[in-house]
């Protein structure tokens, strides 16, 4: 853990210097970010679709989530969003300690969130509300949670939306997890500061296109009507 | 190339735009009134339009999202180009495969 | 700045030693190799799916498989073909080796993704091959739903292994946007980087933008065989047509990641073997961006029949139209190339004169296609399979080809014998008219592809087609003993055998490690012949 | 390098071999573009014909400009020496303003005759014959209205004989297609119904069958005879196995033929009538034209229809059938959601098919 290493970074060979070769990661995470959004938009074309053609299954279904859990989340990941900005906004003032906290908090938020998830899918689970085909609705417990209803045929098709949707993003949040448990890792040692924070950047781009999914997310799958 | 004073680095680079504190703040709170306005409209309905402000506000959102705490703001063309680029192909894969399913319904022709 | 160096001395081939320092490079060079090994393995499989094709299809009723067998045959086929061998092809295998050095760069701008990709590939194909211990896929390359909906093994692992070569393909595309936009040496400006880097360039944008959708698609697909989610399953109210406007939304936009690079390639044959500058540098640089453009708004052109309503089946017809255009473009200034200059038909060149000869053949049969009304009766008969072997096949192995004897002088340090290219070309461009000519007429007359068995009226035809794919069979064996021969015993080639003008022949043939040893700089445009 | 000029001059022979090969195989096939295409025998047909005859001449034209040029210049510009010296030729833009603007127009106009084609191609005229097709791994059935059902057999010598599909000559004919399971009770996932598609190729017409919805086409054949139809969407195993015979007669012999063995079964119609009143449809739904607890069948079919949700449809054969299947995914306005029972795995395609045709007839 030396201080005097923090900022200074030997640049690859291949690039002219340190500046080139953060402008070019920085647009590599970019183009990154771009395959991400088409990724996670043909699940959106796909809900768009699908809600076009079967409005009372998203409409119903929607009832199953709890906006005070996808609220929080929301809350959660906004806020992690911010510290993550704000771990690099340390780093590029050379504030080591703090730029370690702000990156810590970004993990916990990320705890938190997977740890809402968790008790809204195992709630999901209990009620018996699967995707698809498996489907497997439990009449009694259902009254008791939404009132009587009458449930569309298909609303397996609602909760492959809601499993896929928040099931690949989740993914995300962890993949997002473990790449800032490594920045941390490494701010700890003091490599980044102001001169170079490369990795740090590339990883909040990430985690800040992680939250912006959820962003949409949460009144697609929370509060559609 | 190992510089003892700070902040210095190679040649010819600039010294990159760092947003002040304050700034992300500000950010954070609009943030999070936007996402109170959120689940307060949903409550409201606006008949057709209850997508629409749902996803405007979504997308003012992200658009906060993406000028201060990605710094697009300050960041160069390629960038935002790179996001742009991403999103209107998306809107190309929806507009014509919804395109498709609504001008399908009719056995007959539709044209 | 040009080093003429013997064979001897330092370069990239022997810069490390070992299996290992292969396979841990991050030389774009020695990736490039090994994309060029890993490619011609899977192109000699899918051949010999190829040749078992044909043998079956020599007579009518079972020749030597059961149709159970022939679906599967079938698919790996296209499959083998398309995901492993030709979308690699060109791009990651020539580009991986050129781009950098024709931009005048030490290398590409991640060498790391570099090498993942490459891994990515090979687990990738690892993972579809393994399909076949299962049992083997029989859905055909395209997937198309309620058929592969079928809690098969097999199949899944054939989507499994789709879905990570994707993002070898994605990581390569990425790879070379930012290389092309940020490490061209000083004075190479947009205007000035050579035709097959703009090529590449505009692949790779393909590459970017419509590879994700094909992941999500396949991983949608996976789901469904798994939980049955209901997107494209019509018995839980899916769309099997949506399923086809996802998969063409990018396997459309792939057949140009195919062609692109191969214009590119021609671009350079051309120029260096008429010894001419190219005619119309701008119109060749932006119809490929516009062909990458224009290549993700027409997709629907694969559904006219399918069931899609009849207004976006106009619609798409008419955007189809429009590619036409920008090739045509290109064709025409190729030709244009060749008028006052000083051609030599080393087999390279006899190469890019077989793209240009089955390309347009393989293009204008691409209007009947498009052409709505006629589509309607050509549609998965063996006209489309004439079609698109002719603009894969004679348009981008035939560029691959005359790629590989261009640039093996440099890659190796050592010709090739040009005598034995040629015969090479000789058995491939005719075997190929033989096998894939008649399929035209097969087509018109109404046979549909995808049979293991058809009617005896269409036997004679099939039976010429047949032997016309052993011809290319031996083409490729020739050509392939040729690229071993040069390997082992070809004469030292020299910096510059051909007399090209792009950066990556003013170094020594073989490169050194960091491709040259002084930055280039540069001060014209990339062919001038004066 | 001795080889290199007798192998060049080999091989320019060469290719312009094969250049005229193939530039008079399109000749003449566009001189008798019949000569590549099956015999036609609907006035469609011909017109496709014309299209592609058109094209042949127009790629033949292209090909021979572009290619014949090629190899006119790689006679005439040979390398001559190691160090030739070439024109500095950069762009003409008139030359490639032409280049652009000509294959443009050419296509601009395909594309239109195409649409215009493909426009009739798709429209049914009115008073078309019906006939119901069900496609299935790997079998075709054909149902007339008169509940007349034409399947395949099998001959004397255990050979399959394909299903043949009687028409009257020169009177259009209406396909409704829709894919069914290899049998009705299987619940094993790999005898779901999948894609199939039906193409006749002496009519130059095909159509994707989709699971899960009716598609159609039509076609008026014009001269007497067997033609066959194909299977051309993958569907498994038997999908090249996967034919059929149109047999076009003359009216009086189809009215005849119609009459004949099997005739005696009850119409579709009829069909449909009892199934009305055996499966309790009559107890919500009139036929008169009163409103019970559901809207009533008359005069519904053709109808636009209005739903719940704001969206509207035309009641096509596709749109009663979805109703019938899943009456949830579209309420009609004015009518209770989740009272009427999903009759999807109750009813078999042809019990389905019955009840529409019934539907159709309550004017
Ligand atoms: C390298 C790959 C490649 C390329 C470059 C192309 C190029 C084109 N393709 Fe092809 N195509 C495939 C690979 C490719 N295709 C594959 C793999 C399939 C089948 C997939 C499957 O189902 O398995 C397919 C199928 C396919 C179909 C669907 C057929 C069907 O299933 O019913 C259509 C329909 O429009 C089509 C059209 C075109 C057109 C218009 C072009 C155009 O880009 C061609 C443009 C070029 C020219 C037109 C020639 C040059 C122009 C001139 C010389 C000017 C003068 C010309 C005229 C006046 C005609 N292709
Ligand atoms: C790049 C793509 C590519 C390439 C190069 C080829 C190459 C060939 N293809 Fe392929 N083909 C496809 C892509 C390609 N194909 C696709 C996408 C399909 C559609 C699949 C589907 O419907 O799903 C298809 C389908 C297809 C069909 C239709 C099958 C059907 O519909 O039932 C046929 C039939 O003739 C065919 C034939 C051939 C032949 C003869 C070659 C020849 O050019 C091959 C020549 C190569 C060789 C012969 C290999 C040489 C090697 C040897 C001779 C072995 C020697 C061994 C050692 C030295 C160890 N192909
Ligand atoms: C228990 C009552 C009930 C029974 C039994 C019933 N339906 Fe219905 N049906 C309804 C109601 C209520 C509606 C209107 C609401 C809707 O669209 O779901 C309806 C709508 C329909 C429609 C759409 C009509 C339109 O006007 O657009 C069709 C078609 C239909 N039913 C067919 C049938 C057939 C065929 C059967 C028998 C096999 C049947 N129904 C049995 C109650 C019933
Ligand atoms: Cu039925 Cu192919
Ligand atoms: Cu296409």
């Amino acid at each position: 853990m030396s201080t005097a290493k923090s900022g200074s970074h030997h640049h690859a060979h291949h690039y002219d210097s340190a500046e080139h070769e953060y402008q070019s990661s920085k647009e590599g995470v970019w183009l990154f970010l771009c395959t991400e959004i088409l990724m996670f938009g043909g699940l959106f074309v796909a809900y768009a679709i699908f809600h076009h053609l079967y409005p009372e299954t998203f409409k119903v279904g929607s009832k199953f989530t709890d906006v005070r859990y996808g609220a929080t989340n929301t809350v959660v990941l906004l806020f992690s969003s911010l510290t993550m900005a704000l771990g690099i906004y340390y780093c590029q003032i050379k504030e080591q300690k703090k730029a370690v906290i702000a990156l810590a908090t970004t993990i916990v938020c990320g705890f938190i969130f997977m740890g809402i998830k968790y008790l809204e899918y195992s709630h999901k689970f209990h009620l018996g509300l699967l995707p698809g085909d498996w489907y497997a609705g439990n009449a009694e417990l259902i009254a008791a949670e939404v009132g009587n209803l009458t449930i569309p045929q298909n609303i397996g098709l609602y909760f492959s939306f809601y499993f896929m949707m928040t099931g690949i993003h989740g993914i995300h949040v962890l993949i997002g997890m473990a790449l800032i448990g490594w920045v941390m890792v490494r701010t700890m040692k003091g490599e980044f500061g102001p001169g170079y924070y490369t990795p740090v950047e590339g990883v909040g781009l990430f985690w800040h296109l992680v939250d912006l999914v959820w962003i949409y997310l949460f009144p697609l799958l929370y509060l559609v009507s | 190339m190992a510089n003892t004073t700070s902040g210095s680095h190679d040649h010819g680079s600039h010294d990159h735009h760092i947003i002040p504190l304050k700034t992300y703040l500000t950010v954070f709170g609009a943030l999070i009134f936007l996402t109170v306005i959120t689940v307060l409209a949903a409550k409201v309905d606006f008949g057709a339009f209850n997508a629409v402000v749902a996803f405007g506000i979504a997308s003012v959102k992200a658009g906060l999202v993406l000028a201060i705490f990605m710094h697009l703001k300050y960041d160069n063309m390629m960038n935002r180009v790179i996001i742009g680029t991403s999103v209107f192909f998306l809107l190309v894969l929806w507009f014509f495969s919804i395109l498709d399913i609504v001008t399908r319904i009719g056995q007959e022709s539709t044209l | 700045m040009a080093s003429t160096g013997a064979h001897s001395e330092h370069n990239y081939l022997n810069h490390e030693k070992g299996l290992w320092s292969w396979l841990s490079t991050l030389d774009h060079k020695r990736i490039g190799i090994m994309y060029f090994i890993t490619v011609a393995i899977f192109f000699l499989v899918g051949g010999i799916f190829a040749l078992l094709i044909r043998t079956e299809l020599f007579s009518t009723g079972q020749t030597i498989m059961t149709a159970e067998t022939y679906s599967r045959v079938m698919t790996y086929h296209g499959a083998v073909m398309v995901f492993l061998v030709i979308i690699p092809g060109i791009p990651a295998f020539l580009g991986n080796f050129f781009l950098p050095m024709q931009i005048g760069a030490k290398d590409v701008a991640f060498p790391r993704l570099n090498l993942l990709s490459w891994y990515c590939l090979i687990i990738g194909a690892g993972v579809a091959l393994m399909s076949l211990a299962f049992g083997g896929a029989d859905t055909g390359w395209t997937f198309y739903t309620p058929y592969s909906i079928k809690h098969a093994p097999a199949v899944l692992c054939m989507m499994m292994g789709v879905f990570i070569a994707g993002f070898s393909s994605i990581l390569t595309g990425l790879n070379f946007v930012v290389t092309t936009h940020k490490l061209r040496a000083p004075g190479m400006t947009m205007g000035r980087i050579p035709l097959f880097v703009w090529a590449l360039y505009s692949t790779a944008i393909i590459q970017v933008l419509a590879t994700p959708v094909l992941a999500i698609t396949v991983l949608l697909l996976a789901a469904e065989n798994i939980f049955g989610i209901g997107f494209f399953d019509p018995a839980l109210g899916g769309d099997p047509v949506l399923f086809q406007h996802f998969f063409w939304f990018y396997s459309h936009p792939a057949v140009y990641i195919m062609i692109l690079p191969a214009f590119g390639v021609i671009s350079e044959l051309i120029t260096t073997f008429a010894r001419k500058t190219i005619f119309g540098y701008t119109a060749i640089a932006y119809s490929s961006l516009a062909i990458a453009a224009v290549s993700f708004f027409v997709w629907g052109h694969h559904m006219f029949v399918s069931g899609q309503s009849e207004f976006a089946g106009v619609v798409f017809s008419f955007l189809t139209m429009l590619v036409g255009v920008p090739t045509a473009i290109k064709l025409f200034n190729w030709i244009a190339t060749l008028y006052k200059g000083s051609i030599n038909l080393a087999a390279p060149m006899l190469y890019a004169l077989g793209f240009m000869f089955l390309f347009t053949i393989g293009g204008v049969t691409g209007i009947f296609l498009a052409t709505i009304a006629t589509d309607v009766h050509f549609h998965d008969t063996y006209f489309v399979v004439a079609h698109f072997h002719y603009v894969m096949v004679g348009g981008t192995l035939m560029a691959i080809m005359g790629g590989i004897f261009y640039w093996f002088p440099k890659m190796f340090g050592k010709l090739c014998s040009d005598a034995w290219a040629r015969v090479s070309f000789v058995f491939i461009f005719v075997g190929f008219n033989v096998t894939f000519y008649p399929q035209f007429v097969l087509g018109s007359l109404g046979m549909p592809r995808r049979y293991f068995d058809y009617l005896p009226e269409y036997e004679h035809l099939n039976r010429i087609s047949t032997i016309g794919a052993y011809l290319i069979g031996v083409g490729f064996v020739v050509g392939f003993f040729t690229v071993i021969h040069g390997l082992l015993k070809g004469k030292p080639a020299g910096p510059n055998p051909w007399g090209g003008k792009t950066l990556e022949w003013t170094t020594a043939s073989p490169p050194p490690h960091e491709n040259f040893l002084t930055t280039p700089i540069v001060t014209a445009g990339p062919y001038e012949y004066r | 390098m001795k080889l290199m000029p007798r192998l060049n001059t080999g091989l320019s022979a060469l290719m312009a071999l094969a250049m005229v090969v193939v530039a008079t195989t399109m000749a003449t096939s566009s001189a008798f573009a019949s000569a590549f295409m099956p015999p036609a025998v609907t006035a469609t047909a011909g017109e496709v014909d014309k299209i592609y005859a058109f094209l042949l001449i127009t790629s033949f034209i292209s090909f021979v400009m572009l290619i014949g040029g090629m190899f006119y210049f790689v006679y005439k510009y040979q390398r001559r020496s190691a160090n030739d010296k070439t024109a500095y030729i950069s762009h003409n833009y008139t030359l490639e303003f032409l280049w652009s603007f000509i294959p443009f127009m050419i296509f601009m106009f395909v594309f239109v005759w195409g649409w215009k084609v493909y426009h009739d191609m798709r429209n049914v005229p009115a008073g078309a014959l019906e006939i119901h097709v069900m496609a299935k791994k790997w079998d075709w059935r054909f149902i007339y209205k008169s509940g007349k059902e034409a399947t395949s057999g099998v001959d004397d010598k255990g050979q399959k004989t394909p299903a043949t599909m009687v028409v009257p000559v020169g009177r259009p004919v209406k396909l409704i297609m829709a894919s069914e399971k290899i049998n009705e009770a299987s619940t094993d996932r790999s005898d779901r119904p999948v894609l199939h598609s039906f193409y006749l190729p002496a009519a130059r017409i095909k159509q994707d069958i989709v699971p899960g919805r009716y598609t159609t086409q039509w076609f008026n054949i014009e001269k007497p005879g067997d033609y066959w139809v194909f299977c051309t969407e993958f569907c498994g195993g038997g999908h090249s196995a996967m034919k059929a015979i149109v047999k076009a007669v003359p009216e009086a012999e189809f009215e005849s033929w119609l009459a004949s063995e099997g005739g005696g079964s009850l119409s579709l119609v009829e069909q449909g009538r009892n199934l009305y009143a055996g499966k309790a449809c009559i107890g919500c739904h009139s036929a008169d034209g009163s409103a019970v607890v559901g809207p009533t069948f008359k005069g519904v079919f053709g109808k636009s229809r209005s739903f719940v949700s704001g969206k509207t449809a035309t009641a096509n054969e596709d749109y009663l059938r979805d109703s019938i299947l899943n009456p949830n995914a579209n309420v009609v306005t004015g009518y209770p959601a989740g009272v009427m029972p999903a009759y999807a795995g109750q009813l078999s395609d042809d019990e389905v098919n019955a009840i529409i045709e019934f539907i159709k007839t309550l004017k």
